[in-house]
């Protein structure tokens, strides 16, 4: 009978680990922050890099004395889920989230996760901050959701006209991967590049996510002869392949995508080939990082051994979360005054030196304030780093 | 069109040689190896852990991916498919063993190497122009050979050495090369180990062009299957095929369907899904009956 | 001879590629008769047995059964209209026990449908029952009362072959193709099966068209034999007239392995 | 086992899920515990449909295909020609029998890997199929589903609107628990009854079923369009309660993981499914909290039960009776197809 015994010591390790792990508690009271998002798998980058940098940020403030929001200290924990890219667990995170007492969370990564936990999150008083773009999640009646990063069709416009102004674009082809997320990307794009009068020429290229060759993908586009090959909601992975196929092709024109990128990723997949390849990041480029930014890249680095560039834009959303409810304390137990004080809300920006200001706008384009502002910083890579092309703002 | 040729066929070279070693385990243990793009991807981290990381040579790196992944494989049929086999009833049972190895694998992956995609410098410089017809960057142009040299030492291996005739009969008849005194245990390590071996030096070799990261098992696998379906599953020269149909597929079919965009996949599975529906046994496999 | 047989083969063709396996083969089957085709290895009787059976398509002629047609339907609805094969390899539903064999191969009697099955209704446990008490009675004549309860799959030869005629019974043939139900056997199991298969014939009336390798058995069993060699029909007789055929001696002369046991 | 026992065994089964699971939920305050349950009861479903095709000898690595189309059909049911959920879901069920006839008539010729192969590029071909047509609203997916509405009959509320309910979650888990139970009930009654009989003879010998008079065929496709009637209602119940589905809500990973349900719980068994799907999804949930070793020990894990019980975790309970394999391998040979 040692595989009864057996099986029954596995359902009782797995039940204690599941009720009995508390985190030792310190002094301070804690305030839990969630993450439901992807961090295995495929799409591993996008998750860990957000989960790595909340939990980097989150160690920073308990080490320096915790988070003061009212006249109490909080020690902040982050509680992740990771939902494996499959909108039925995204579900189960949120609520796993609802359970811990949590009301505010970042994530999910992806555009069926984000529709998926919208119920739960609505009916769980949960207001959560993906990073996918559909804009049925942050217009009204929708109401808990905030956008966390600048989305392609606010980012690709700004491109687009930089690029057509300054490098004389004329015609832009598109490629995509044909899933949900990068699709609904490259219509965005093309609707904005036609809107800008720019020439499509090539607009229905798709690819597997699993290509290990895009020579072939890229063929037909390339002899389309664009000036501006845009990679619509490439993933870190595929980016540096696309790039360099298109480049060995012969292709000389421009390169670009509305997603944020890795330096050292495109590095190592692409070399010098990357060179000139435009993408959108957050604010960690030498010349507008703040000296809270370099700390903050650097305590990343020391925790988990290497950098991630994603991290950029992804370090905002827990500044976000923390700095609305020091503005306004009751919005630690209660959703609706945090949706109060989003209206309103402004403090400095850490992570970019000057005048940059945290607030949260999307009117435009949700007709409600349901999106960081996020600084749309446009890098372009140079020889192993971003270098800034541009800032611009959403509102 | 000369373009299109090219790349299907520097495609079907790295398909066919990831498709080997999975139809070798399966025509050896009968067992579909949902692991297999695990361990190509772990190849290829090696790899690029020897090359990038230690600064060592290429060769060398693909060397030791596919020494370690041997070992491993030697270790998994050992340890856990030959005890699982002998004791489970039905035998496809050893599907849930391969996937709980793979998600195994993407987690240890995921500990050691991280979640970046990963890639070495490249190891020739330059691109091949036969005047704008066919374009062929230098690295690929070796790594395809050093494919097909894979390959053909594969089957020559199979063919003359003793070990290879062994894995052969025990491939045709279980039974009748136990009868035959071949140590059927002994080949079917050994087989398991060889078809690791491949897929590890699959993944060094193309971390050069493509790269690697974690995700790229699952699909890897997938594909994988298709090639030995289209070929015909457990005929080595059906993988090899099903490897070069695959990628010229993916290559004309991308080009001639361009037009139609969203479609182009869609309609190469769907066709796979007509063919295998009327011809089960793909191109090489024995027909039934 | 008479004018109503029961089963008809009349020039019944098969072509692989360019391979004629069997070739324009016709004989008759009378009621109640034991028939045997037999001839060396590779002759084509395999071939022939599932053309029959509609296992395979023909390529040419047909196979009638009281005057109608039945090559090329599908084997299903072939036994359905009486003609039912057992195999040469011992084909048996392997984890089920041999009554569980027995009641299973009932399926042809069955009058509730599937769906009054699922609901448990009156015609379905009728059904039961009665197939309940019809494997008996044929584990009773089969004499296989003492292993009726063990699985299939841990029979010795002998007893599967038992089994495959009995499965065979169950479902109520006209005809029952018998395929080398004595290969593999030794002498008293061989006499053992010849004395069940005779049974058969005698207190069901079930006609009986054998395919069969050990002609010393095919002699003692047979009314009459149909002889094959090279896809074509030889010979066709008693047992008398093929012991006496030069054709036929010479077709298993031609092969050392092969001796016919006279 | 007696009808006595029988009996006693499913009211207490039912006592278990319907009384004491929602009582035990609202004493600990473990209200996450009732969408864990909820999708354990779906997924289960169609895992419960994948066993079927495993009871006839296939290999079905095709489920998830069904259920993104049942989901779908209810979606654009629900969205488009403003009907009740609840009359969509049968009708989801439907669909997908009837598209499974459709597909199934050609690819069951199959066997072994051949089939399980077919029906893995099955559910990618369903997951492009739904990007690219213009009924699906293709990669933008089908959002803001409303929750089920009131079902009535001659003024008589039957369900209740679940917009207006207090507990939405406890309707969801008790409507999930309920279909689960209708469908194991249909699947024990069909193994049970003569048609799992002939199931059972053509996994083990399709020759020799034809030659008894088994229409092979026919008994094929039905067994095939009831898992993939399962496959339907489940999708259909998941989009209904995520209120939104996308191309990626089912895929390839969802088809993996149906197949092992059943390979975890045991093939040889009617409730393996069941049992198998409670402890692969209940227990990836539970490691939650190992964070970035989850999947490391929920693997180990999975290996390590393969190793103590290669059956099926059900073979535990047999292995105390007496030694008899319920279900035993089909031809062992790899074999293509039937003629």
């Amino acid at each position: 009978m040692s595989k009864r015994v057996f099986l029954k010591s596995l359902l009782a390790g797995m039940i204690t680990l599941s009720l009995g792990l508390s985190v030792a508690q310190a002094d301070n009271e804690v305030l839990k922050i969630g993450f439901v998002g992807v961090t295995s798998g495929p799409a591993a980058a996008w998750g860990i890099s957000n989960q790595r940098s909340m939990e980097t940020r989150a160690a920073w403030i308990n080490e320096t004395g915790g988070v003061k929001i009212g006249d109490k200290t909080y020690n902040v924990e982050i509680v992740a889920f990771d939902d494996q890219k499959d909108p039925k667990r995204a579900i189960a995170g949120m609520e796993k989230m609802a359970q811990e007492g949590i009301h505010y969370v970042v994530g999910p990564n992806v555009d069926d996760g984000a529709a998926a936990v919208r119920p739960v999150a609505e009916k769980n008083g949960i207001i959560y901050f993906p990073y996918a773009f559909p804009k049925t999640l942050y217009a009204p009646p929708a109401s808990n959701a905030i956008l966390g990063m600048v989305a392609n069709y606010q980012s690709g416009p700004a491109i687009y006209k930089y690029l057509k102004d300054n490098k004389s674009v004329k015609k832009a082809a598109f490629v995509a991967a044909n899933e949900s997320d990068p699709l609904s990307q490259r219509d965005g794009g093309v609707e904005a590049a036609k809107a800008l009068g720019l020439e499509v020429v090539s607009d229905n290229v798709t690819y597997q996510v699993d290509t290990t060759d895009f020579t072939p993908v890229l063929l037909p586009v390339i002899r389309s002869q664009p000036d501006l090959l845009v990679l619509s909601g490439v993933s870190p992975a595929n980016a540096p392949q696309l790039i360099r196929s298109a480049r060995e092709l012969g292709y000389t024109g421009l390169i670009s995508t509305e997603t944020a990128q890795d330096a050292q990723v495109l590095k190592e997949g692409a070399g010098e080939l990357a060179n000139g390849f435009i993408s959108v990041g957050g604010a960690s480029t030498p010349e507008i990082a703040s000296d809270m930014m370099r700390e903050f890249v650097e305590r990343y680095t020391k925790k988990f051994g290497e950098y991630n560039d994603e991290s950029n834009t992804k370090v905002y959303a827990l500044e976000y979360i923390l700095d609305t409810l020091k503005a306004n304390p009751e919005a630690i137990k209660d959703v609706e005054a945090f949706k109060k004080t989003v209206d309103t809300f402004e403090a400095p920006n850490p992570y970019m030196k000057g005048e940059a200001k945290l607030k949260y706008v999307g009117t435009t384009s949700f007709g409600q304030k349901r999106q960081l502002a996020v600084p749309l910083v446009v890098n372009v890579y140079q020889d192993g780093e971003f270098k800034t092309l541009f800032v611009a703002e959403v509102d | 069109m000369e373009q299109i040729i090219a790349n299907g066929l520097y495609l079907g070279a790295q398909y066919a040689l990831i498709a080997l070693g999975l139809t070798l385990i399966f025509s050896l243990m009968n067992v579909l190896n949902f692991a297999h793009g695990q361990m190509y991807v772990l190849g290829g981290f090696i790899t690029y852990t020897v090359v990038a990381q230690l600064g060592l040579p290429f060769l060398l790196g693909i060397l030791v991916s596919g020494l370690l992944l041997a070992l491993m494989g030697a270790g998994v049929e050992k340890y856990l498919f030959r005890p699982v086999v002998a004791r489970s009833v039905r035998e496809e049972s050893t599907m849930l063993l391969a996937a709980g190895i793979a998600f195994f694998l993407d987690a240890v992956i995921l500990l050691l190497f991280g979640e970046k995609q990963r890639g070495i410098p490249k190891i020739v410089d330059g691109v091949f122009n036969w005047d704008f017809r066919i374009i062929m960057p230098y690295d690929r142009i070796v790594v395809g050979l050093l494919a097909l040299a894979a390959v053909a030492a594969f089957i020559l291996y199979m063919r003359y050495s003793r070990t290879g005739r062994a894995m052969r009969a025990l491939a045709q008849d279980r039974t009748a090369a136990q009868l035959m005194g071949v140590d059927v245990n002994r080949y079917s390590m050994f087989g398991f180990a060889l078809g690791a071996m491949l897929a590890g030096v699959a993944g060094g070799l193309l971390v050069s062009i493509t790269g690697v990261n974690l995700g790229m098992g699952g699909p890897t696998s997938i594909k994988a299957f298709m090639m030995i379906m289209i070929g015909g599953a457990g005929v080595i020269s059906g993988a090899i095929a099903g490897g070069f149909i695959l990628g010229m597929m993916e290559s004309v079919g991308l080009t001639v369907l361009a037009a139609y965009g969203d479609v182009t996949y869609l309609i190469i599975f769907a066709s796979l899904m007509v063919f295998l529906a009327f011809r089960p046994q793909g191109l090489m496999g024995k027909p039934w009956g | 001879m008479n004018p109503n047989p029961i089963l008809e083969v009349d020039q019944v063709t098969r072509r692989f590629g360019g391979l004629t396996a069997v070739n324009k083969v016709s004989f008759t089957v009378q009621p109640s008769e034991i028939l045997s085709v037999i001839g060396p290895n590779g002759a084509g009787k395999s071939t022939l047995f599932k053309l029959i059976s509609s296992f395979l398509h023909t390529s040419e002629g047909e196979v009638r059964l009281k005057g109608e047609r039945i090559s090329d339907l599908a084997p299903h609805i072939v036994a359905r209209k009486g003609v039912v094969r057992t195999f040469q390899e011992t084909t048996i539903f392997r984890a089920m026990t041999v009554r569980e064999n027995i009641i299973i191969a009932h399926h042809l009697r069955a009058k509730a449908s599937l769906a009054g099955y699922f609901w448990g209704s009156a015609a379905a446990r009728q059904d039961q029952a009665a197939f309940a008490r019809s494997a008996d009675e044929i584990i009773q004549f089969l004499g296989m009362g003492a292993i009726a309860n063990e699985l299939a799959s841990n029979l010795p030869q002998g007893n599967l072959r038992a089994l495959g005629i009995a499965i065979g019974l169950a479902t109520d043939p006209k005809v029952l193709l018998l395929d080398e139900p004595f290969a593999g056997m030794n002498h008293d199991e061989t006499m053992h099966m010849v004395q069940l298969v005779q049974n058969v014939r005698q207190e069901r009336g079930i006609t009986v068209l054998l395919v069969e390798h050990d002609i010393p058995a095919v002699m003692k069993i047979s009314d009459r034999i149909v002889v094959i060699n090279f896809g074509e029909k030889i010979a066709e007789g008693t047992p008398e007239d093929i012991r006496n055929n030069d054709k036929v001696i010479e077709a298993y002369l031609g092969r050392e392995d092969d001796a016919i046991g006279m | 086992m007696t009808l006595f026992k029988k009996l006693l065994g499913v009211g207490l089964f039912l006592a278990l899920v319907l009384v004491l699971v929602p009582w035990l939920i609202e004493r600990s305050g473990r209200w996450d515990f009732y969408y864990t349950l909820t999708s354990v009861a779906l997924l289960s479903i169609a895992s419960a449909g994948v066993w079927l095709t495993f009871y006839i000898g296939r290999i079905n690595i095709g489920q998830g295909a069904y259920a993104l189309v049942g989901g779908y059909v209810s979606a654009i049911l629900v969205t488009q020609a403003g009907m009740n959920f609840w009359l969509t879901l049968p009708l989801a069920g439907l669909f997908c029998a009837l598209l499974s006839v459709l597909i199934g008539l050609p690819i069951l010729r199959l066997r072994g890997v051949y089939f399980a192969m077919v029906t893995l590029v099955l559910t990618e071909v369903v997951r492009l199929t739904a990007l690219a047509l213009p009924i699906t609203n293709g990669a933008r997916g089908i959002v803001n589903i409303p929750l089920p509405t009131e079902l009535s009959l001659f003024g008589l509320t039957l369900i209740p609107d679940f917009g207006t309910l207090a507990n939405p979650k406890l309707a969801f888990y008790l409507a999930a628990v309920i279909m689960m139970i209708l469908s194991y009930a249909v699947l024990y009654r069909i193994v049970h009854s003569r048609l799992g009989h002939l199931c059972r003879s053509l996994q083990q010998n399709e020759e020799l079923a034809a030659s008894i008079g088994v229409n092979i065929t026919y008994l094929r496709i039905l067994a095939y369009s009831i898992s993939s009637f399962f496959g339907g209602i489940a999708g259909a119940s998941f989009v209904n309660i995520s209120q939104s589905i996308y191309p990626s809500s089912f895929q390839v990973v969802d088809s993996v993981n149906f197949m092992l349900n059943c390979f975890l719980g045991g093939l040889g068994y009617v409730f393996g499914p069941m049992l198998g799907t409670l402890l692969l999804y209940f227990g990836w949930d539970l490691l939650f909290t190992t964070g970035k070793y989850q999947l490391l020990i929920y693997s180990s894990l999975l290996i390590l039960l393969m190793l103590v019980l290669p059956n099926g975790l059900l073979s535990l309970r047999l292995s105390r009776k007496a030694k008899q394999p319920a279900q035993a391998s089909p031809d062992k040979q790899p074999s293509g197809a039937t003629p």
